[in-house]
């Protein structure tokens, strides 16, 4: 209760706004409407209308959850209209480009903080890695992979895993370096070896750092393969969905499948929550 | 042999306003079997010098040699037991976990582990609380955990950066009382920091008395006690005469401030 | 056969870059980076003529070069456009609301409970499903940029700030405690100073972020500059060598926005052990 | 014997503009010249012709602008054959801004398609002396998105619509033909050719490819004629590929008859003054033209001549 | 007036693994310009009842007031100066800055500000780091730049918890010895945490003694020294009385571990 209270309360709000906002948005063309039809509009008769639109500027909360709730319990999960199925598409690439791209970036943090060369090589490029704008280059990788025969899931997973090594890499850079001074001694003082402080020493003291990570990374391999998903033939998944609902300007069509995407992301985030703290816990980490 | 030598060794820290001499041409012996007190005014380089003994500070100048090899060298041999100011548990392990872990990395097999941390907590008077988290300890008692911690594995050579400044006088009567005993039933050498100066004479075989600015040995005063001591020892002639001596040469290395 | 030509091109820079990494110079770390850098390159050139990749997929960093400097003004346009227009004011904006929202929700768990979940719920949102949407509410030019920069950056910046409010230890709210310090100066004396490496934290992530934020956006809609209107065009012309010159703009300015926001973090937290090492 | 295997790259989501490939498909037409065909839905992301040198597809269908920017980037693509006859490109504006005519757009913001789209509409302007910098005496070109918000929201006075698509989102969205003016590239004289089909030069030294593109070109053109005779069964055939499951009915079925008026006339054939049109215009592109020669050996007949022998 | 007084005070925590005793039933009172010395093992709540005295705790049951206020009354007034075991100062701010840290909040004029500084650095013989950052000083240099912070405001009632704890005997006999004399000046009131039995023998005008599981106290004894107290006073007879009597009741305190 002390945790869904809240949470309600600011849904309540931000739903009111939310209805304000639509009536404010979608009055204008409303009001168009009634003047080309030569008829006047008296204020009840103007906020039901923008209630209702086709292509509304904002949808009303209500449009939303019905496009919501017909993409989910409207038909057979495996139908093309499904956005369960289309969920199931994106999730599948989401964990395998989150699972390649979060090894990826664990191991070369582990290099960067054993080795000064790779520190001063590859930091650097890894932050400009990140500043090329995705959406411009996931065609050109879409493209190389098909033409080396590989097509499907794999493409989608590398963009998502290049989105979401990132701040893996730089959550756990910072982790495997939080053993202060005297703790790394100790280690010396007993003579351990690079492996026993490894293992000993700098993961689990990274652990906290690395989950804190893996929640945004599981984000952003989300937003990977959803941005994947638009050039990748415009196909099946939440991404295809988003970009065709924009071709046909079906506005609530969009809501709907952005809002089963952020659901999506909520329930992983969830799920590494939930792993993170059975991990602190036995570890005692959690207090 | 002179398991420790020191000749002529300095040590200046660099940092953003100018060097700091840590350590200015010390030259030290301590022998096989020793109990080497050091004792000083805050800042004059006794955790500097403790460091420097166990490789993890290198010499700006100045050689030290320890059992005829580098501290270095000692240190890959695991010849150390190191206990740090602080406790520096790691809150993710339990007292009994955290005492194992250098056991741990030293290849001991589990069932010596086990007994060697019942031991070492039966010692420090920690039985009950091998399966508490850090945290869960008052301040003393997480010291306590460390001492054990150093003491578990049987290093040659124990280095002790004030073990009990954080400890009321009952235990740490016990616990110097402990140490002693561990001492002459085990041949270690021990190097002690410490500010207090009935500790250093009770326990030590010598008595290095440090001064700061820069952080240079002023005296080092050899114990004329017996190496059985009983705790009342301390009410003996010897025992007050000794203390006198030190706290003298304490306020000479003041006298400059 | 093709790899032998390869090995001679990668073990002499790298055995240089072992060799410089001895050095602590700051010379070094110059210059270890760009010898990797140019590593990378000429591999990339190599493999370009060897496996006779077509330019329409994939040009030679030589052609790239061509034409970013034949296009010094173009690109100067874009970059005005698309990074100090769209994202460095979108992520002025959203950094000052974000530690703002995060000063206000401080006081109140409440609302930190409530916020902070349905924060992490919008932070998921795609940036490619909201970017249609700002464009329409925003327009074309860069406010709607901005716009998407302020969403996409908005809540890393909360979450990090929050946490850094939160991240005093007790030694030290006991103590301001004791003095009975007012909410206000504990705020401004010992809890802002605290979350600074928190918030930077958050800072550094979002300079990548603003920038991408900025350039997707514009393959939504936009006048007829800027770097995301460039590379859309350039692609449709297959114009590779000019699209690649825009994402070196983009990854130029990026590392160096990253650079400077990174350098004042050293300046404000040089007492934080990760600064003192 | 084994079916011949073809993959051919679409330039757009699967939609009733390529209703003559998913009938052609569906009702067995490749099936039955022993084809066995691959469709790939393509997107705004996509550009065919990379696809193509990415050796990702046989053929593609793509604008005749973007196939002959390629050929002069060095990239050896040819026509081989040109389903679409007529162009759908359009300029869709609202009455209530006052434009009449193409005189009109002085001061007026148009939406515009890049992506290589955009040489029509700047050959266009040119002609008209109109400039394109978004100064008073020109027009304010904005680059459009894929729908046709920016109309419905009044941020454009213009915006370019297919005939086919784009001009019925605008009715469906609720205004009616008489709130509209529409500008026909086609009428404007400064169309280009839109759908056709195009290989590497090389698959046409490959003799199995030949025959397989031969065979291809036959049974598509066969679809589109079945598409333009039953449109409602060529939408439904449509409806049932989309795997994004977005589409409608409605919008689908108008889609295959708007497509069937952009088809009739063409027996698959490239007709060379057409192409010229094509060429002039692209060459008369103002400042920045997408070729600045006259190609050279763009398209062949080979493969029509020999599939409607 | 009875400064502090507390009626039955108890303090419980809520750990994982049950309920820990910190104080039980504890009944005391501190006159004004009373120095009294809490000394008893570690983990026997000692810190714990300081911090219920400066509000930063809350008893489960009993009553404690403070010059007739609840703490949390008199904490709001600035009633306290707080030494904590550990240090705690500010990284970002020089030595300087952290004393003056509690005076900008209390709103003292700048001027003043900077003389009070210069005193207390002088105070605890820190002229020369003023200027340093925290991280650039010695363990017990913290502690010392830790005491100057709490003596600047001069607030009427001092709680130090084991200030003294980390520094050599010369120092801590001075520090001793001025503390003697700021207290004899101001007649503050002092609640003082030590381990070491002189200490609180020589500082005190009543010393309790406690124990621990569930910590209580155990005896107050009141001290029958002069106000007036030369160091040499630890050599009197009376002194030593004391402290015979200290410790016994210390060991009384353990005898049930
Ligand atoms: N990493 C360092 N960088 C710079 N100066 C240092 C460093 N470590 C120690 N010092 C300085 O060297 C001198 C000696 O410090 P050291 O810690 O050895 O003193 P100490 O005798 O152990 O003092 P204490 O009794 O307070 O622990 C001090 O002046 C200290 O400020
Ligand atoms: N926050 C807390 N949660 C749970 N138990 C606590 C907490 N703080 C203290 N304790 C427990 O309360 C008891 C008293 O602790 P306290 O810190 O007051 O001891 P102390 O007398 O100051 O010891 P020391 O001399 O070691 O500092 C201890 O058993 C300790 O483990
Ligand atoms: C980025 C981009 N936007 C629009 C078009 C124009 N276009 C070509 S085919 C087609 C489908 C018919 O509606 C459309 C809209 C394009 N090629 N690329
Ligand atoms: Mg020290
Ligand atoms: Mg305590």
């Amino acid at each position: 209760m002390r945790r869904v209270l809240p949470v309600l309360s600011v849904l309540l709000a931000i739903v009111l706004v939310w209805y304000a906002a639509a009536v404010l948005m979608n009055a204008p063309w409303a009001r168009d409407q009634a003047a080309r039809a030569g008829q006047d509009l008296p204020l009840p008769a103007l906020i039901a209308a923008t209630m209702v639109q086709d292509r509304p500027v904002l949808p009303a909360p209500h449009q939303v959850a019905k496009g919501l709730w017909d993409g989910i319990a409207g038909q057979k999960i495996t139908s093309k209209r499904s956005l369960v199925w289309h969920g199931w598409v994106t999730l599948s690439a989401t964990l395998a480009g989150f699972a390649i791209g979060a090894l990826a970036g664990i191991a070369l943090a582990t290099a960067i903080v054993h080795s000064r060369v790779m520190e001063l090589s590859m930091m650097p490029w890894a932050i400009a890695s990140q500043t090329v704008p995705i959406l411009a280059i996931a065609p050109m990788v879409i493209v190389v992979f098909a033409s080396a025969g590989v097509t499907g899931l794999i493409p989608k997973a590398m963009i998502s895993a290049w989105l979401s090594f990132f701040p893996v890499l730089v959550g756990m850079v910072k982790g495997l370096r939080t053993p202060d001074a005297m703790q790394m001694d100790l280690m010396r003082s007993w003579s351990a070896s690079r492996a026993q402080t490894f293992w000993r020493l700098r993961l689990p003291s990274a652990l906290p750092y690395l989950f804190a990570s893996l929640k945004v990374a599981v984000a952003a391999a989300l937003v990977g393969t959803i941005v994947g998903e638009l050039p990748a033939g415009a196909t099946a998944g939440l991404g295809a969905r988003l970009l065709s609902g924009s071709y046909y300007g079906q506005t609530v069509q969009i809501w709907a499948a952005l809002f089963a995407a952020a659901g999506l992301a909520a329930v992983l985030v969830a799920a590494i929550g939930a792993i993170e703290r059975l991990t602190l816990h036995r570890m005692g980490l959690a207090r | 042999m002179s398991v420790i030598e020191a000749k002529g060794v300095n040590l200046t820290f660099q940092t953003r306003d100018g060097p700091v001499h840590a350590l200015k041409d010390v030259n030290l012996s301590i022998e096989k079997g020793d109990f080497v007190s050091f004792i000083g005014p805050s800042g004059c380089g006794k955790t500097t010098f403790l460091r420097t003994m166990a490789a993890l500070e290198t010499p700006s100048s100045g050689v030290l040699s320890v059992n005829g090899m580098t501290p270095d060298q000692a240190r890959q041999r695991r010849a150390y037991g190191y206990v740090f100011q602080a406790p520096g548990l790691y809150p993710w392990r339990t007292i009994s976990r955290n005492i194992a872990l250098p056991l741990e990395i030293m290849g001991f097999s589990k069932a010596d582990r086990q007994q060697r941390v019942a031991r070492v907590l039966d010692l420090v008077e920690l039985s009950a609380f091998g399966g508490k988290f850090p945290w869960q300890l008052s301040g003393g008692m997480q010291q306590r955990a460390s001492i054990a911690r150093a003491l578990a594995f049987d290093a040659d050579i124990l280095l002790m950066d004030e073990p009990f400044g954080a400890l009321d006088e009952i235990v740490r009567d016990r616990l110097n009382e402990a140490l002693l005993e561990l001492w002459q039933k085990t041949g270690k050498t021990i190097a002690f920091v410490t500010h207090s100066i009935p500790e250093a004479v009770y326990l030590s075989t010598k008595i290095v008395v440090m001064s700061p600015r820069p952080g240079r040995i002023t005296r080092v005063i050899d114990s004329s006690l017996p190496r059985e001591r009983p705790l009342d020892i301390r009410d003996s002639e010897d025992f007050i005469r000794l203390s006198h001596e030190v706290r003298d040469a304490l306020r000479e290395g003041h006298g400059d401030d | 056969m093709m790899l032998l030509p390869l090995a001679m091109i990668l073990l002499p820079p790298l055995a240089l870059n072992i060799w410089l990494a001895r050095s602590p110079s700051p010379v070094a770390r110059v210059l270890i980076p760009v010898i990797f850098g140019a590593t990378l390159l000429a591999v990339w050139e190599y493999a370009v003529g060897a496996f006779g990749i077509p330019a329409v997929i994939l040009p030679a960093p030589s052609a790239i070069g061509a034409s970013f400097a034949a296009n010094i003004p173009l690109l100067w346009g874009d970059f005005v456009q698309t990074i100090l227009k769209g994202a460095l004011s979108g992520w002025l904006i959203g950094a000052t609301l974000a530690v703002a929202v995060a000063v206000l929700i401080d006081r109140s768990p409440f609302l930190q409970r409530g916020l902070l979940p349905i924060g992490n719920f919008v932070a998921a949102l795609p940036i490619v499903g909201i970017a249609p949407i700002l464009v329409m509410w925003f327009g074309f030019d860069w406010q709607s940029k901005a716009a998407v920069v302020v969403v996409m950056v908005f809540f890393p910046i909360l979450v990090n700030m929050v946490e850094g409010l939160k991240a005093t230890d007790a030694l030290a709210r006991d103590q301001i405690a004791a003095w009975g310090a007012s909410y206000g100066q504990a705020l401004v004396k010992l809890r802002l100073p605290h979350a600074m490496p928190f918030l930077f934290n958050g800072l550094k992530i979002t300079t990548t972020l603003a920038l991408i934020g900025a350039i997707v956006a514009e393959f939504f809609g936009s006048p007829t500059r800027g770097m995301g209107f460039r590379i859309s065009t350039a692609v449709g012309q297959l114009n590779m060598a000019l699209v690649w010159a825009e994402i070196l703009v983009a990854a130029l300015a990026g590392t160096a926005f990253y650079g400077i926001v990174a350098l004042i973090e050293r300046r404000v937290t040089f007492w934080h052990p990760s600064a003192r090492r | 014997q084994d079916a011949l295997p073809l993959t051919v790259q679409l330039k757009w989501v699967t939609q009733a503009q390529f209703d003559g490939y998913y009938v052609a498909q569906d009702k067995g037409f490749y099936e039955e010249e022993g084809l066995n065909v691959t469709i790939k839905p393509g997107g705004p992301d996509i550009a065919p012709v990379q696809v193509l040198a990415g050796g990702g597809a046989d053929v593609v269908v793509e604008w005749m602008p973007a196939a002959l920017a390629a050929r002069e980037k060095g990239l050896a693509i040819v026509n081989i054959a040109q389903p679409f006859k007529k162009s759908g490109m359009m300029l869709t504006c609202r009455k209530e801004t006052g434009i009449t005519s193409p005189a009109d757009f002085k001061g007026k913001t148009l939406g515009v398609w890049f992506s290589g789209n955009e040489y029509p509409f700047l050959s266009w302007m040119n002609t008209l002396g109109l400039k394109t910098d978004g100064g008073p005496e020109g027009v304010t070109v904005l680059k459009q998105g894929f729908n046709v918000d920016p109309l419905l929201q009044k941020q454009a006075d213009c915006i370019s619509t297919m005939t086919y698509n784009e001009y019925g989102q605008v009715l469906d969205a609720g205004l009616s033909p008489e709130d509209l003016v529409t500008f026909k590239y086609d009428e404007q004289g400064v169309s280009t050719l839109e759908d056709g089909l195009y290989v590497l030069e090389p698959t046409l030294q490959d003799k199995d490819k030949v025959t397989a593109l031969v065979r291809f070109v036959r049974a598509t053109m066969k679809g589109f004629e079945y598409a333009a005779a039953n449109p409602k069964e060529a939408a439904d055939i449509v409806l049932e590929n989309d795997e994004t499951g977005a589409q409608t009915e409605a919008h689908q079925l108008r889609m295959a008859e708007e497509v069937a008026k952009l088809t009739e006339g063409s027996t698959g054939v490239l007709d060379p003054a057409d192409y010229q049109r094509t060429v002039d215009t692209l060459l008369s592109g103002g400042s920045d033209p997408v070729i600045t020669k006259a190609p050279e050996g763009a398209y062949v007949t080979m493969i029509t001549d020999r599939a409607f022998d």
